[in-house]
């Protein structure tokens, strides 16, 4: 089953042209992962899936649905986790995720939220600030709401950045299970190694045209 | 562009010609003396003079048609004979314009109408104001709408083939 | 259907300018020779017949600017939204026209430059409005956005109007009786063939310079685009292998 | 229900940060306090005078006060890219709209709740009799500023300049409230009986209504693509 497809999607922004006349298909339970060198327009991309920006051409359609007619019911089932973490410094790790989630009108338990927590190794600071956290522990706190928010899309900027080896480690972990689970993962990132662990396929952006790429390319060639 | 040109040069001349013409009008029948300019031209004909009605001077019968009064300027004062239709604006204190002759023997100004004051200042201003902005607006518009659709022509680059229907020049 | 409409308006336009400009010259000479001075404002009475038609056009100008933001929402086309940013441009430039003769005008009749009458401050509210709604547009980036933020101001805006002449109308009543009316000017023949003649003249001038400044600024996005589409060409050429 | 659960959690959350840093409250606060004083040292009043005077100084303190509290109602968002996350969460945008003007609207309030005694007591005003009237001017004329001036505040967060732009684009449109506010106030601080200024809070009521819908209807077009 295809979750989300382009069609002929182009994006102007201001007066230069960032995507190029895209199309693309990507199935449920398949992970994405697209490459592309700075200013290439990978996040614009994900932000556009993310229905955060309107395609200025083309159609685009996630899990059957028109991403732009009906962009509340789509919203329900994606999530982007961004460069930024979308967290309130003077909430507490808690607060952030009951918010988040109040806002996608779910509800997690107590106990729902220390598991996520626990699962992404932040268990100890539920209860700080997240003024005080470091980068990479906002990039965690984000992946709970991840795990709480149970997407049937989500999409990743920069999935590794700012996290040690063991985040990464879980980070890859749960793109698995929620693979599995049937959802759709896309990634801009730059690090090949991590995301050939889960990445069913890959593209390389360049200048507003994608083109795909092969496991082989990935481990092996000049991507640009 | 040099359409352009030509045309606003057009409305240019025209314009021109219609304030000088505007200016002869305004010499002729609008232009009011004042009473010094008066004693000192000494004109044969008759003009119109503005000047103020000093209190206390005004005498004779209103609703006749029949009055003199004094008439201020700046320095000098004027004694007016008045013989025309009755005028509400005939009072003591207020700024009048007379339309008559100037009696040098006599010393005696003969007015025979009163026309209103003439603010052709302000009006001349606001005309002023709002039309040659707008001119001016309308030609930096157009000169514009010009220099981009060369600019346009001239670069190289793909050409719509719809963008010359909807730049009809 | 857009496009067809915008080329039939561009073919025709001289003739919306000559018709303007016809106007404009008849009521010109009404309005300044053929017509009597007034009994009481004497020949500052022909300010009128310029102030009255510029602050109507503005009204007008202001009008197509919110009829134009709510068809903008609607269709999300950016040659609509060239004619909204050009609405409002002509519509910011009237009303300041309009509030400088009404400023000439007040000086002999009322001997104040400047009273604080309902529709002067709503004017000056107006004016207000429209030059943050330029303002507005230059602050953004993005032409998308900038033409989606700009049109929601236009409509809150224009919403708004209505109630502040309102306001500031029982204001005024209510800190002193209105010492300042149009005393005299009985709406006559006279006055109404130069009045209606200058208010046609200026509406269709107003639709003739709404044509050339979309036109105007159409083209210059339309070049932007372009330097756009040829620094992505460059890109592009490099890329290919 | 999902539609006011959302009004409550953007408040209640807005209510939180603002518990824990205090940093609007407390810069609204001292900004209108210099305010105050800037204006007792610019005009030398008497009595008489301060009656004439004091509704417009009131409101000119409350108004930039106010902007200030408006302006960081927004830009808070900034911070890690939350504004994002609202715009692509399938709340409804309507509802988090109302619930950021109901936070607005009580931070506001409270501050000029905090004020007014200031006022009464540099200013020598007799109040007592009028105070609840007073608090019904204060809250009807906060709320019309608070919903043009929230749709204002998601509308300038997202541009350049947008310290500027925000007082920029709202005093023109709150004129109305700021002319119907300063009236009431006067009235009620005059002593004079309702009946005299009642059509100005009628006003205000007005405002409030046509443009809490007008916002609820447009804030989807500014805080969504």
């Amino acid at each position: 089953m295809v979750a989300i497809r382009g069609l002929h999607i182009s994006k102007s922004y201001g007066h230069y042209r960032i995507l190029e006349d895209l199309s693309f298909e990507i199935a449920a339970g398949e992970c994405y992962a697209l490459f592309g060198p700075n200013g290439a327009g990978k996040t614009t991309l994900l932000r556009i899936l993310a229905t955060l920006h309107r395609p200025s051409a083309g159609r685009l359609e996630i899990l059957g649905r028109d991403a732009i007619q009906e962009r509340e019911v789509v919203r329900e089932a994606l999530l982007l986790l961004a460069h930024g973490s979308h967290l309130y410094d003077e909430l507490n790790a808690v607060e952030n995720l009951s918010f988040a989630m109040a806002l996608r009108a779910a509800s997690p338990t107590d106990r729902e939220v220390k598991v996520a927590l626990d699962q992404v190794g932040i268990g100890a600071f539920a209860e700080l600030k997240v003024r005080y956290f470091s980068a990479g522990m906002k990039k965690r706190l984000a992946m709970a709401k991840a795990i709480l928010a149970h997407p049937k899309v989500l999409l990743l900027d920069e999935p590794y950045t700012s996290l040690d080896e063991t985040g990464m480690v879980i980070m890859n972990r749960y793109i698995q299970a929620l693979l599995k689970e049937g959802a759709s993962v896309v990634m801009a990132t730059h690090d090949r190694i991590k995301s050939a662990e889960v990445a069913d396929r890959a593209g390389v952006l360049t200048h507003g045209v994608l083109r795909p790429l092969t496991r082989e390319d990935l481990k092996t060639c000049d991507l640009f | 562009m040099s359409g352009l040109y030509v045309r606003w040069g057009a409305v240019a001349v025209v314009a021109v010609l219609l304030v000088l013409l505007a200016y002869r009008h305004y010499e002729r029948n609008v232009a009011s003396l004042t009473p010094e300019e008066v004693l000192a031209e000494r004109p044969d004909r008759v003009v119109r003079m503005t000047g103020l009605v000093r209190g206390g001077t005004l005498r004779g019968d209103l609703a006749v048609g029949r009055v003199r009064f004094d008439l201020a300027g700046q320095r000098e004062t004027l004694s007016i004979h008045y013989q025309g239709p009755s005028q509400e604006n005939l009072r003591e204190l207020k700024t009048l314009v007379l339309v008559g002759r100037w009696d040098p023997a006599a010393r005696i100004f003969q007015a025979h109408d009163i026309a209103s004051v003439s603010n052709y200042g302000f009006v001349f201003g606001a005309y002023l104001v709002g039309l040659v902005p707008l001119a001016f607006f309308l030609f930096t518009m157009e000169r514009k709408v010009g220099l981009l659709y060369n600019e346009i022509k001239g670069s190289k680059l793909y050409e719509p083939e719809w963008l010359d229907d909807v730049v009809t020049r | 259907m857009l496009n067809t409409i915008i080329r039939k308006l561009q073919r025709y336009k001289g003739w919306f300018g000559a018709a303007g400009g016809l106007c404009l010259g008849l009521g010109l000479y009404y309005g300044l020779v053929a017509s009597p001075p007034d009994y009481y404002q004497g020949e500052v009475v022909r300010i009128m017949y310029v102030h009255v038609p510029l602050a109507h056009t503005s009204l007008l100008a202001y009008t197509v600017l919110f009829l134009g933001s709510l068809w903008y929402l609607w269709t999300r086309d950016p040659v609509v939204d060239n004619l909204c940013h050009a609405a409002a441009g002509l519509s910011v430039f009237f009303t300041a026209v309009a509030l400088i003769t009404g400023s000439i005008w007040a000086k002999p009749t009322w001997n104040t430059w400047w009273t604080w009458d309902a529709r002067l401050v709503s004017f000056a509210v107006l004016f207000l409005i429209l030059a943050g709604y330029l303002m507005l547009r230059t602050f953004i980036d993005d032409p998308e956005r900038e033409a989606r933020y700009a049109a929601v101001l236009a409509i809150v805006g224009f919403i708004d109007l209505p109630i502040v002449h309102f306001s500031v109308e029982w204001w005024r009543t209510l800190h002193q009786p209105l010492s300042i009316s149009m005393r005299g000017v009985s709406i006559s023949k006279e006055i109404l063939i130069p009045l209606v003649l200058m208010g046609i003249g200026f509406s269709i001038l107003f639709v003739y310079m709404l044509i050339v400044r979309t036109q105007m600024l159409y083209l210059s996005s339309l070049l932007n685009a372009k330097k756009g589409r040829l620094l992505s060409q460059v890109h592009l050429a490099k890329v290919e292998p | 229900m999902i539609f006011f659960n959302v009004i409550r959690v953007v408040a209640w959350k807005d209510l939180l940060c603002e518990m824990r840093s205090r940093e609007t409250i407390s810069s609204m606060f001292f900004f209108a306090l210099i305010v105050i004083l800037v204006f007792s040292f610019s005009f030398s009043m008497d009595q008489q005078a301060a009656r004439e005077l004091i509704a417009g100084i009131l409101w000119v303190a409350f108004a930039f006060t106010g902007i200030i509290g408006l302006g960081k109602s927004f830009s808070a968002e900034l911070q890690n890219d939350c504004l994002e996350y609202l715009q692509m969460s399938p709340a409804p945008k309507g509802a988090i709209y109302l619930g950021k003007v109901a936070a607005n609207l009580l931070f506001i309030v409270t501050a000029e709740v905090i004020l007014f005694p200031m006022f009464v007591i540099f200013f020598n005003l007799d109040v007592v009799e009028d105070l609840p009237v007073l608090l019904l001017i204060f809250f009807l004329a906060t709320l019309g500023l608070s919903t043009v001036g929230t749709l204002f505040s998601a509308m300038t967060v997202q541009i350049r300049a947008r310290e500027v732009m925000l007082p920029i684009l709202l005093l023109p449109l709150a004129v109305p409230v700021m002319i119907a506010a300063v009236e009431a106030t006067r009235g009620a601080l005059n002593g004079n009986p309702l009946a005299l200024y009642r059509h100005w809070i009628e006003l205000l009521v007005v405002f409030d209504v046509v443009f809490t819908v007008v916002s609820f209807w447009v804030v989807e077009l500014i805080l969504d693509s």
